[in-house]
């Protein structure tokens, strides 16, 4: 039976980081800023309490934990909305580094000294994760990736292109930081012109290693949206509880209340399918079918609280002000992330034989 | 007297004895002896059909168990699911004994006399009357929805035994005897055409004191051990993947390809999706009970599956562009398997999942304020008479 | 602008037709019985108020009203769940009948003596109107239609065959009762024997007359699924005024009292949408489009408001005896008649060029 | 001096009339004599901008206006759909002729400081007090989400004059001068990045008794008129088919097929069937009117509305895999068109349209009780002194 359950060493590493993310994550005051990561908060995490290398194996220079740890973090990081690289650096670039084997490369990123990103778009899917847009001569790369989120700090970029998977320096790189919609993950336009590449891996190796990336990405990034959803639903909770209206409390209103109800057992949910794509990550074992489920279930749970909790905030939910609304536009781009819930549903349809109308 | 620590190979090898030396051809009497070895529930005290083991040695005693005569456990459900823990915790020693042995091997049928047409939701507003005639106890009133009441030896019944304090504190709990002069069983027919309920008619009903499960006016406080554990049983079953309704859905569109619609794939879909998290969380839920940290999930269930359940038979409706019913012709027999009809009896009979054993908004109401903790309405009901409330 | 409001002529005869439903209408007595239709209160209706006949222009023996009046009676019909056959026999096979320009048929059908059906399964949508499954040689007939509505005690069918339109006699027929999910609207299976036929119509001709009967079917169809609407809101109102729970009227809790305005609300669209479909067939602009907006909102807020009023009865409207479920197995059955939903939204995007995925 | 009934055909007459003599080159005198004309509203008393007419008249005259110059309608809105047909109501003779005119000519802009950062949809709940010093009143408080407040001359303000009685019987209903000693305007930014309201910080703001509208304790019921005429105004607007968010949304499929997927199909023609429906209930709506008979679909209106712009802006987010905004800094212009942004914008914004002009919640309940005639729920704050109340 597959493990749903968090384990006692997960459970510590929550209490230690929800109260580091306590003390130095304050994501509202990184928003508007050139600088969108919070380098400081993102060298105590991935370098003082190694979450760089979470993934990474101990002979590597890693911690050696797995995707549930990982997903523990990443439920962490959603409910502060950390402006950090986790996701993109230490998952999804993690996974396909140690699948294309570059100890080097590994090392550096598992240190928390030099981190690496995919130049994937944030949208893509995984089974659409194959689709490079820049073009090899020699060793030579040209071509832009767009919409790429986590890669703004990277010093060194896993770039697909022609039929191989190359590794590229911050040198022969141009970034564009985009307006995104969640600015505590702001996304950057990358373009290459004539970039000198080394080769990583190639052809079916390449692509291999680049759909596992973006599949352990799309797994884990169940677990951050119940990271999100949670923390909408705590923080609206604590505000109907205090908030008066016509004498009373407003979460004693029924419409209030049910509405919080039906949260939370969406919550619940997610949280049990989010557990199970982690298990399922660490296991290898239906990975396919339990990122499309996660991703299929938990984006819109994360948004329909989001969306709760600016409803249930009134007029106060509606303000810059208030964290809420870096809540919503991270659960909204959380879902377009990786592919939307319906292309994931599609996904399933295959994986189950649900197949389309004729 | 206290058991030592069990074992699964422990179990194993006391039913493998029991086995040897009880063969199964009486079936009457190999279920009593099993109640009397104690293998009956494993968890229930050493003479009562139990061993003070621990609830999770049950499976295996089960597995073991399994060819040999069982109890029926679906047509002694009310018996197995509320009596038995009520008579457990608050029957008197004499109450116990008499009663828990045929109650679990089948013997005696049980059913639960507590709704009532004037109170649901707001069972502690019932009626039923319950008057002191010297010794005994005059029971006058209407039950209703009441499932096996038609077969059953002994009802679990609560009354109004003072109508002059607040209404929770007016009930007393009883065990009705079914055949008393009085008691009249009527099948109340559904909207899918059948009879699986029944209305109880209590005319003058006459009980002895003994027949008094707990104190007079302790009866809520009794009661909700009885629906303590009807919540639990309700939707509890573990199932495999596509394992309930969404089953029939999903194999009708594999196998029915001239029904598949593109409109309708979508929606497949989510209930798909949907199915699949409701079954995740019923498993994380039995994990976590597994591990002895039971968590508020469990209330979760209920109100998911019942909306799960709707959703699912509507739109099996809707794809099969159903106009036909089978058959509504009232039918008596055993509480049929739930995939096992058409689908119009499906989609009807689920209607009723939203209502029977706590409406969904009754349960978001409980999540709500047991679970979030979040305020109660303002109640007007609670310190007042009972005599006196608006009706 | 188009009409969406009701004439004062439209008040008189619903305020008629309501009164004599009240008087004369138990579809409850009418279930489980072979002879499923109410024959005394369908004469009364037919021939005493002249409702067969409603569509019929004064000149070939009928009332010479339209469309708009012709929905009326459907809403007052639906809110009845009353056991005739007006859609059946007065809207479809009479609008067939006209298309045909059949006088002693129309003037038969008018007078209420002879009622005639079209032999067209009820799940028809309009685009696909016509597909005759029966087969003609000469003028013999043979092959069946399944699940008819409203046909049970026609004395002239309707049959598309090969073809052409054929009329058909009461004696060449042989009618099998389903066991409908609306006992309110019993279907039945139709055969045909090599049965004598009279041709009415051929090649376009007989398809335009079929098409345009089940459009007229599809458009009018959503005036009885307001009528079914508002009578479950009516009735749901009245019940959670009056039941207590908890000391208090249960439509005091916002759950009841929010759900019932969320029914009102669709009920008041569907109303609009469905006046609009009226308005469309009587002035035979935009039909298509109105029948299958009509249909397409129409239907869910007629399962909508059946499901809100079993749901808010509580246990009682669970029961046989409560006339809930007649209502919710009408809309039900309703939802499916001349086509489900999505096939009138898949319509529409025809209609107004949304068309489907590449 | 009453007015004989006009004709469409009067109207284009007098229009016509008035065109010939008064040259639309000066916009502020064009428009004073317009209202002095009798032809701003022509609903309006005589002498008061109107000529006692029909409502029903009102786009005839504006038809014929069409292409002179107007009074900016969206700017001063909140004085024509609420500070208007207050004062009318309640307004001395004096105040009505002092204050009608520039606000119809757009020479004053008036706001509305009602809501309260602890009085959202508790109005009547409002803790900005008024005391009386003299001859004067002394504003001291704080108000929220007051559009046009940054550009406007007078607000309609309602305080508290009396803490010690029920909450809806200690409120006063004022004319507030904004450029009074002690009012201070606030941006207050949004979401969406941008600042379309304010907050007003009231600290001792003297307003002459003349600037009191209706008697001292009367101003809920004075405010009940403003707030009516509010609800009317909001989603008001007659559009045509994929006239409104809807549009955007079909456009966006026509004519980006690489954009459509196979799941959003229904989704998007769900979409397109609601928006239809909320239209054609307007349309209907509208039609009531003109016949004069009001039904009580108006409340239905923005409550739909609010509903379906929420579900079309979401479903836009969804088929544009959108992650991009175009712009966060504040912006301080006029009110945008609702259309003209991107579809985040659109998205973020709609998630007020149903907080905002009354919470689609507190919608529900006023359509469960006034339109439906359901029993309210038991209260416990209006006979209790207002300072008594939990806050």
């Amino acid at each position: 039976m597959t493990g749903l359950l968090y384990s006692d060493v997960e459970s510590e590493l929550r209490s230690e980081l929800r109260a580091m993310l306590r003390d130095h994550c304050d994501p509202a005051a990184r928003i508007e800023r050139d600088d969108a990561v919070d380098v400081d908060l993102w060298r105590r995490l991935a370098r003082d309490m190694g979450l760089a290398g979470l993934l990474v194996p101990e002979h590597l220079g890693g911690a050696g934990a797995g995707p549930r740890e990982a997903a523990v973090v990443c439920e962490e990081l959603g409910r502060a909305v950390a402006p950090v690289p986790f996701l993109g650096c230490a998952v999804v670039a993690g996974t396909a580094l140690l699948s294309c084997g570059e100890p080097d490369l590994v090392a550096g990123l598992a240190a928390g000294e030099r981190p690496v990103a995919l130049a994937v778009p944030f949208a893509t899917p995984p089974a659409h994760a194959w689709s490079p847009t820049v073009t090899v001569a020699g060793d030579r790369l040209t071509g832009s990736v767009r919409a790429v989120a986590d890669a703004t700090i990277a010093d060194v970029l896993l770039v697909p292109a022609g039929r191989g998977l190359f590794a590229v320096d911050n040198s022969g790189v141009r970034r564009e930081q985009c307006t995104s919609l969640d600015e505590t993950r702001r996304l950057c336009d990358l373009s290459f012109e004539g970039a000198p590449g080394r080769l990583l891996a190639e052809g079916a190796d390449a692509e291999a290693a680049v759909r596992s990336a973006v599949l352990a990405g799309a797994a884990l990034l169940a677990s951050e949206q119940v990271g999100v959803a949670e923390w909408c639903l705590d923080t609206t909770v604590e505000h109907v509880r205090g908030r008066y209206q016509f004498g009373r409390p407003i979460g004693s209103f029924q419409a209030v209340k049910h509405r919080l109800a039906d949260v939370w057992v969406a919550v619940t949910q997610a949280r049990a399918v989010a557990r199970y794509a982690a298990s399922a990550l660490a296991t290898q074992s239906e990975v396919d079918l339990a990122a499309a489920l996660a991703q299929a279930h938990c984006s819109p749970v994360a948004v329909e609280a989001a969306e709760a909790c600016v409803q249930l905030h009134g007029g106060i939910g509606m303000t810059w002000e208030h964290r809420a609304h870096l809540y919503l536009k991270r659960a909204r781009s959380a879902a377009v992330a990786y592919g939307p819930a319906d292309v994931h549903r599609a996904r399933l349809a295959e994986l189950v034989d649900l197949p389309p109308a004729l | 007297m206290s058991p030592t620590p069990m074992t699964p190979a422990d179990v194993r090898t006391s039913v493998a004895a029991f086995l040897a030396s009880h063969p199964p051809e009486d079936r009457t009497g190999f279920l009593r002896a099993r109640f009397d070895a104690g293998l009956a529930w494993l968890h229930y005290p050493v003479g009562l059909g139990g061993l003070g083991a621990s609830r999770a040695l049950q499976p295996v005693a089960d597995e073991a168990f399994a060819g040999t005569p069982d109890n029926e456990p679906r047509r002694i459900a009310v018996g197995l699911g509320m009596a038995a823990p009520t008579l457990l915790k608050h029957g008197t020693a004499e109450q116990r004994q008499r009663y828990l042995r045929p109650l679990w091997t089948g013997e005696e049928v049980w059913c639960q006399l507590f709704s009532e047409p004037g109170a649901g939701s707001d069972l502690a507003g019932l009626a039923c009357a319950a008057r002191k005639d010297r010794d005994d106890w005059v029971i006058t009133g209407q039950k209703v929805w009441t499932s096996q009441a038609h077969y059953a030896r002994w009802g679990i019944l609560l009354a109004r035994t003072d109508p002059d304090v607040p209404k929770h504190q007016g009930l007393t709990f009883f065990i009705c005897d079914m055949r008393a002069p009085g008691v009249t069983v009527r099948p109340l027919r559904q909207l899918t055409g059948e009879a699986e309920f029944n209305e109880v008619f209590l005319d003058e009903v006459r009980l002895e004191d003994t027949l008094r499960l707990g104190e007079v006016g302790e009866g809520w406080s009794v009661a909700r051990t009885t629906l303590m554990n009807e919540r639990v049983s309700i939707g509890g079953d573990a199932l495999p993947r596509e394992g309930g309704a969404i089953g029939a859905l999903a194999r009708m569109w594999r196998e029915q390809p001239e029904l598949r619609r593109a409109g309708l794939h979508d929606a497949v879909l989510r209930a798909w999706v949907r199915a699949e998290a409701v079954r995740l969380t019923g498993l994380r839920l039995r994990q976590q009970l597994a591990a002895g940290e039971p968590g508020p999930e469990g209330s979760a269930v209920k109100l998911a599956f019942a909306g799960l359940l709707q959703e699912i038979t509507s739109l099996e409706l809707e794809l099969g562009s159903t106009l036909r019913h089978d058959d509504w012709r009232v039918d008596r027999g055993p509480q049929p398997e739930f995939p096992s009809r058409t689908p119009t009896h499906r989609y009807l009979r689920a209607r009723g999942s939203s209502i029977e054993g706590g409406t969904s908004e009754i349960l978001r109401t409980i999540i709500g304020e047991r679970v979030l903790g979040l305020p109660a309405e303002p109640r007007s009901d609670l310190a007042v008479a009972w005599r006196e409330l608006p009706r």
